[in-house]
């Protein structure tokens, strides 16, 4: 898909998804002038097949899908250098929040399943621990994505320097925690909040 | 002088595990600067990354939470980890601005939404609430001889009008913290570059690149050691040094220090409560060798 | 992006009192650069906010005025040099005495909207007309405006009467 | 009972597309003493005010209103078609339903309503409205001309050339302005200083052109045809009669180590010094800052070694008040400064590319001088830190310009073509070097502008990147530049030994301060504004003040030549008369009413408020009352609003006429 020939009409391009994005991020897309600044000093360009800008002008044409579809919005760093040299405002850095988002909410169209992975692990972490136990976040990391080995070696070195805390508990107040969940759920169910 | 500046504490998650020297060092130099420090009882994670990655909304509310609970505790909130202050920051500047967004972070959390506390990094707690000036007085050993490269990251100073800090693109600040202490701050290169931060977990080839780069720009201006403020850079230039070396077929040996680790040092806090044998890459070589251990 | 035209229940009427340099020519770049406010402010000219006698503003009140506005060149950049500053020292004692009457002061705002800034113009006006729409209709002077009954002519006779007797 | 004619138009479908103007001609020829309510396609048109001709002779009307566009617009159009058909103009008045509505609202229902409250407004002023007469005043006809660059002097020399007396006022040492710094010029690529120089003599040898160089303006009042002028004539040291020019004063000056302004800080001058050797004056100055006589009391050599004894240390600053009939304000533009902003300034600098500290990072008027053959280095291209002959040069386009987020979005217009010139002079100078420039859209419409760019690339060999650059940061003796190509997708970086920013074109410092002096508006980044963007290019909406060159928006050579001619053709259009007819919008007094208390001459700004005394047919004093000179009052009415017995009337905006319309609301 990514070098098929785009067919532009008012039905391909999808108008609504990128005001949705607009409206996530707070940030206009139109405003984009594709001077490329935010790639020149992007630190992920290399990990990524589009380069930042020219995800801002898929998004003018309306080209979700081929957003959506590409590994690049999970390899973004959120360093926010894009954002803080682009010379037009355009918060780059928070469109690709809101692309994650949409694409999370999509369950995932995109390819890149160990960032998502991750992700999905930290947030389930804060969820059941009220905070981050990185042992834990590792380990399942590292069974969940089948990479057994993957830093097998770092494992007993942090341990002896007493960097992984092998034991933990929960907060106290973590029913707060799962209420804040329960809410957002329910706002969402209702349509409340996005 | 009696002790006047007293602030409520926002560790972060790491600073309870994998940065655990980061959090005894900023206890030990608070202590011996006499600068009070409670901390928030009960506080959650702030959401980090991954939260705003795919959510805002609960990494609003996250940080919501933990301002509401920051309330209880006495003093503005001093916080250590950049991610975490980032974040912080963020959430109060959005939802001061978005009155949809704080309405719904206010259901979500079922309570006002308080944003009066300022929040605080402790790089601006010792420039400019404490002063350089007493900070330069109240060194004991200083650490003359030492070069250090200030690495900032890309949270600290980001976006522009959020974190007002210091300026995005030249800040000082760190710099003329360890200035303050007799160790000289070096110029280079890298020290807003991105070191890859939460790629760790899931794509720990692409942290071993960028950190790589930020490695060998320290070395080229010749630092001795690298002084950090965020827990997430000091897992990447610290943890995978090795990894990094071994990656890219170099070596530099370069140890990577908590800014707090090194005032503490300075400012007379006993080496062994400032966590320093939890660094992978080994300081106290370089440490003998300068004279300050 | 175009915001969905709502309709409201009560349609406050908003009176502009301008100068013709600044401010009508900010409304006039508002125009020309297509940007869209609501329809329900009425702007009266003046070559300068320095010629707004407050009584200007009472009897907009009393005329069934909900709000009213008034905007001139930003301080220093007076077409008349000063004229500007005279209505701010002006108005500033005016508010205390519309305070005194009674009036809500959140009804009647000042500004400076410059011949450049269009754009402010539209925000002006938008915040003001929402903002008064949410106060709701200002019933406090309509009932005096029975008793009043200034015709604006000066050379009445009772006038001509007195001024002999002085 | 008036008589009033109210016309609608349609402006095209301007108009007609949201207010339903056959609705608002309806309704308002319901109202009371509307005797004419009709709609038309274009009013403005010849057929338009015929229309509105034959109505006043029809229905003998005695009043206008045409709903149509601002008055800004077209007010004097249908005052002069009310004239030509014999009514008094200033009983035709405009109503703005097209700025003011029909371009501002979309709801076709809520347009209309609003249109047709707007004319009933109109309708009610009109028929208070009076007839007035307008007032003839003398024009002095002497023009000032602020500013000594290209602008300044074509304006200069084209008035002056016309016989009338020309003021030339430039705040520096010397005429010349920017131009007499650049080294050659696109698109022909002819040497700026051969085409400068002979018309600066010209100035200083013209018998009607008086120069004041180091000099500024302090004060200025009046109106158009009269205005006072007082400059500041700056204390020089140097006695302009005395001097002679030898420059022996500048050759013995002990202190030799100032940076140079005129060569952006590349080269160095003496403390008594003129900018450049082709100075006019060639009179030169004392930067009392830098000497060391001022400094320490303790020196003189440049008196001593000054035959005619022309050097003058106890010289004063000097105000001269002079009248003139015209002003063209021609204050020019500098360059964009990428340091670091003080704080609350909406404009930023660049961090990101070092916040100017890396010494061979350099703005495009730097490398103007370096490339310039009478330049600190003798026209050829070495980088300032070390001397070195630069083989890989950088070239930046849109610093600043364009960056909204740096507190600019305008684009400086002058970039591109003086980027490409650069990348040339650059090859012919260094043949083995290689330029390479980042750019975002080349732009370049002119006569052989295209052509020049084209040629830059295809012949001269420059490297064009289409991408932005997004940190520049010291790396050995080289700049490392992170950049992308967004043709390719892909990230560039090159190790420069220059770089060059094209940085954006701002007014000058001060521009707004000198806007206030004057009575002019400006923009929110200090430029001046024309009275109208098509039609009014270089008039200000200050009746007899005229904009040439940047100040009024980035320009480049032969554009600001052509404003700056068109100017001087306005200022000449003016003084072809001996009498100014000017709007007759003056207070007026009314005795019997008048208190004396004067508040209105405590707050008239033209000081027009004038005390006239009352006598009786013996000569005995009666009483004192106010009198506004109407030659002086400029008409804002501030008086009227003031006066606590309310005696002053300002024509054609009274009390009556306001209230009307507040009684209509």
């Amino acid at each position: 898909m990514k070098n098929s020939k785009m067919y532009l009409s008012t039905e391909t391009m999808n108008l609504g998804f990128v005001r949705k994005v607009e409206a996530l991020s707070g940030s206009s897309v139109r405003r984009c002038f594709q001077c490329g600044k935010c790639s020149a000093g992007c630190p992920m360009r290399t990990f990524m097949e589009h380069p930042p800008n020219r995800i801002v002008r898929l998004l003018q044409l309306g080209q979700w899908e081929r957003v959506l579809a590409g590994r690049s919005i999970w390899y973004c760093a959120s360093c926010e250098t894009c954002s803080t040299r682009c010379p037009n405002k355009v918060d780059l850095a928070a469109i690709m929040d809101a692309l994650r988002k949409l694409s999370w909410d999509a369950n995932g169209p995109s390819k890149e399943s160990y960032v998502q992975l991750a992700n999905r692990l930290f947030i389930e972490n804060i969820k059941t621990y009220g905070r981050q136990y990185e042992m834990r976040l590792a380990a399942v990391f590292n069974i969940k994505s089948g990479q057994f080995m993957k830093d097998f070696l770092l494992g007993p070195k942090l341990l002896t320097k007493g960097k992984l805390k092998v034991f933990h508990q929960k907060n106290r107040n973590i029913g707060e925690i799962e209420q804040i969940f329960s809410r957002i759920e329910e706002m969402r169910k209702k349509g409340e909040a996005p | 002088m009696k002790n006047v500046l007293n602030y409520s504490y926002y560790p972060g998650c790491s600073l309870h595990a994998s940065a655990k020297e980061y959090d005894e060092s900023t206890k030990g130099v608070f202590k011996a600067l006499r600068i009070g420090l409670n901390e928030v009882p009960d506080w959650f994670c702030c959401g980090a990354t991954p939260a705003h990655n795919v959510d805002e909304l609960l990494s609003l509310s996250l940080c919501a939470k933990n301002l509401s609970l920051a309330d209880n505790v006495e003093g503005d909130l001093a916080v250590a980890c950049a991610a975490c202050f980032s974040r912080l920051k963020t959430a109060q500047h959005r939802l001061t601005e978005n009155d949809i967004k704080r309405k719904q972070v206010e259901t979500a959390i079922a309570g006002a939404v308080s944003l009066e506390k300022p929040v605080k990094h402790l790089l601006e707690i010792l420039a400019k609430d404490y002063g350089l000036d007493r900070l330069a007085d109240a060194v004991k050993k200083p650490l003359n001889g030492l070069k250090v490269a200030t690495y900032y990251g890309c949270l600290l100073t980001r976006p522009p009008d959020v974190p007002e800090l210091d300026c995005c693109e030249a800040p000082t600040i760190m710099e003329n913290v360890i200035a303050a202490t007799g160790a000289e701050p070096v110029a280079w290169s890298h020290r807003l570059e991105c070191c890859g931060a939460n790629f760790t977990l899931s794509r720990p080839g692409v942290v071993l690149n960028l950190s790589n780069a930020i490695l060998a720009s320290a070395k080229r201006a010749g630092a001795d050691c690298i002084m950090v403020a965020c827990p997430l850079c000091h897992g990447n230039l610290d943890i995978r040094q090795k990894e990094i070396e071994e990656a890219n077929g170099t070596r530099y040996g370069m140890p990577v220090f908590y800014m707090t680790q090194l005032l503490g040092l300075a400012v007379g806090v006993p080496a062994g409560k400032l966590g320093l044998d939890s660094m992978i890459v080994n300081p106290l070589p370089l440490l003998k060798e300068k004279g300050l251990v | 992006m175009h915001a969905e035209k709502q309709k409201h229940d009560f349609e406050p009427k908003i009176v502009a009192f301008v100068c013709t340099w600044c401010t009508y020519a900010g409304a006039d770049l508002a125009g020309t650069s297509r940007m869209q406010y609501p329809s329900n402010v009425r702007v009266l000219k003046f070559p300068c906010t320095g010629r707004i006698d407050p009584v200007f503003i009472l009897r907009a009140f009393q005329r069934g005025a909900d709000g009213v506005l008034v905007s001139g060149c930003h301080p220093g950049d007076c077409h008349y040099m000063a004229g500007n500053l005279h209505a701010r020292r002006r108005f500033a004692a005016f508010r205390g005495l519309l305070d005194f009457v009674g009036v809500d002061l959140n009804r009647l705002q000042f500004s400076w909207v410059s011949a450049a800034e269009g754009g402010k113009w539209v925000d002006v006006v938008t915040e003001l007309t929402e903002r008064i729409r949410a106060m709701g209709p200002m019933e406090e002077f309509k009932a005096l405006e029975t008793e009043e009954c200034w015709s604006g002519a000066l050379a009445t006779p009772e006038l001509q009467e007195a001024y002999k007797a002085i | 009972m008036s008589r009033i004619g109210v016309f609608v138009c349609h402006c095209g479908e301007n108009i007609s597309r949201t207010v339903d103007v056959e609705r608002v001609a309806a309704e308002i020829g319901k109202l009371p003493g509307v005797a004419l309510a009709t709609d038309y396609k274009y009013m403005c048109s010849d057929p338009g005010q015929g229309l509105l001709k034959k109505a006043v002779a029809e229905h003998k009307l005695d009043g206008l209103v045409v709903a149509a566009c601002s008055p800004r617009m077209h007010e004097k159009t249908f005052r002069n078609a009310a004239k030509a058909a014999g009514l008094n103009p200033f009983l035709c008045e405009m109503a703005n339903i097209r700025e003011h509505c029909s371009w501002v609202h979309e709801d076709r229902e809520e347009a209309t309503a609003k249109a047709i409250d707007i004319v009933r407004l109109m309708v009610e002023r009109v028929k208070k409205d009076k007839a007035l007469q307008p007032i003839t005043v003398p024009i002095t006809k002497r023009a000032l001309v602020i500013g000594g660059g290209i602008a300044g002097i074509q304006a200069a020399l084209d008035i002056a050339d016309c016989g009338h007396q020309v003021l030339l006022v430039e705040r520096e040492p010397s005429i010349g302005g920017h131009m007499a710094q650049l080294s050659e010029t696109f698109p022909t690529l002819d040497c700026s200083q051969c085409i400068m120089t002979p018309k600066m003599v010209d100035v200083a040898n013209h018998p009607n052109i008086k120069l004041y160089t180091w000099s500024e303006i302090e004060h200025v009042d009046g109106y158009i045809g009269n205005f006072q002028v007082t400059i500041r004539k700056k204390a020089r040291s140097v006695d302009m009669d005395k001097c002679t020019g030898c420059g022996i004063c500048m050759a013995k000056c002990p202190q030799k180590n100032i940076k140079s302004k005129f060569d952006c800080g590349l080269g160095t001058r003496p403390a008594i010094y003129v900018p450049f050797p082709q100075a006019v004056p060639n009179t030169p100055v004392i930067d009392r800052e830098n000497c060391t006589y001022f400094k320490s009391g303790k020196c003189g050599v440049c008196a001593k070694v000054c035959g005619p004894g022309a050097v003058d240390y106890d010289q004063q600053d000097e105000l001269i008040t002079e009248p003139v009939g015209a002003i063209v304000v021609a204050t020019g533009f500098e360059l964009y400064s990428i340091a670091e902003k003080p704080k609350g300034s909406s404009i930023k600098g660049y961090g990101e590319f070092g916040h100017g500290t890396i010494p061979d990072v350099i703005d495009g008027m730097t490398f103007e001088r370096l490339a310039s053959a009478s330049g600190p280095t003798g026209g050829k291209i070495l980088r300032p830190s070390d001397g070195r002959e630069p083989k890989q040069v950088v070239f930046v386009q849109c610093v600043g310009s364009r960056a909204r987020e740096k507190g600019i979005s305008y684009c400086s217009k002058v970039c591109c073509m003086y980027t490409a010139k650069h990348t040339m002079l650059y090859k012919h100078k260094v043949h083995d070097g290689q330029a390479y420039v980042f750019f975002m859209d080349a732009r370049t419409p002119g006569k052989s502008y295209d052509e020049f760019w084209r040629r830059a690339v295809e012949e001269e060999e420059a490297v064009y990147i289409r991408g932005m650059v997004s940190r520049l940061y010291q790396k050995g003796d080289k700049i490392v530049v992170m950049g992308s190509d967004v043709l390719v997708g892909v990230q560039v970086e090159i190790e420069a030994d220059l770089v060059v920013l094209a940085t954006a074109v701002q007014p000058r410092q001060g521009a707004d301060s000198l806007a206030q002096k004057l009575g002019i508006s400006y923009d929110t980044y200090n430029f001046y504004s024309e009275a109208h963007a098509k039609l009014k290019p270089v008039e200000c909406a200050t009746a007899g003040i005229y904009l040439a060159g940047a100040c009024q928006g980035p320009k480049d050579i032969p554009d600001t030549v052509s404003q700056a001619s068109a100017a001087a053709a306005k200022v000449m259009t003016l003084f072809s008369r001996d009498q100014l007819e000017r709007e007759p919008i003056v207070a007026r007094v009314n005795e019997r009413n008048c208190v004396a208390c004067f508040s209105c001459k405590k707050v008239c700004p033209y000081g027009a408020v004038e005390e006239k005394e009352i006598r009786d047919r013996q000569g005995n004093l009666i009483r004192v009352v106010a009198y506004v000179n109407p030659g002086v009052c400029g008409g804002c009415g501030t008086c009227q609003a003031t006066c606590p017995s309310k005696s002053v009337e300002l024509d054609g905006y009274t009390d009556e006429q306001v209230m009307a319309m507040i009684e209509a609301l």
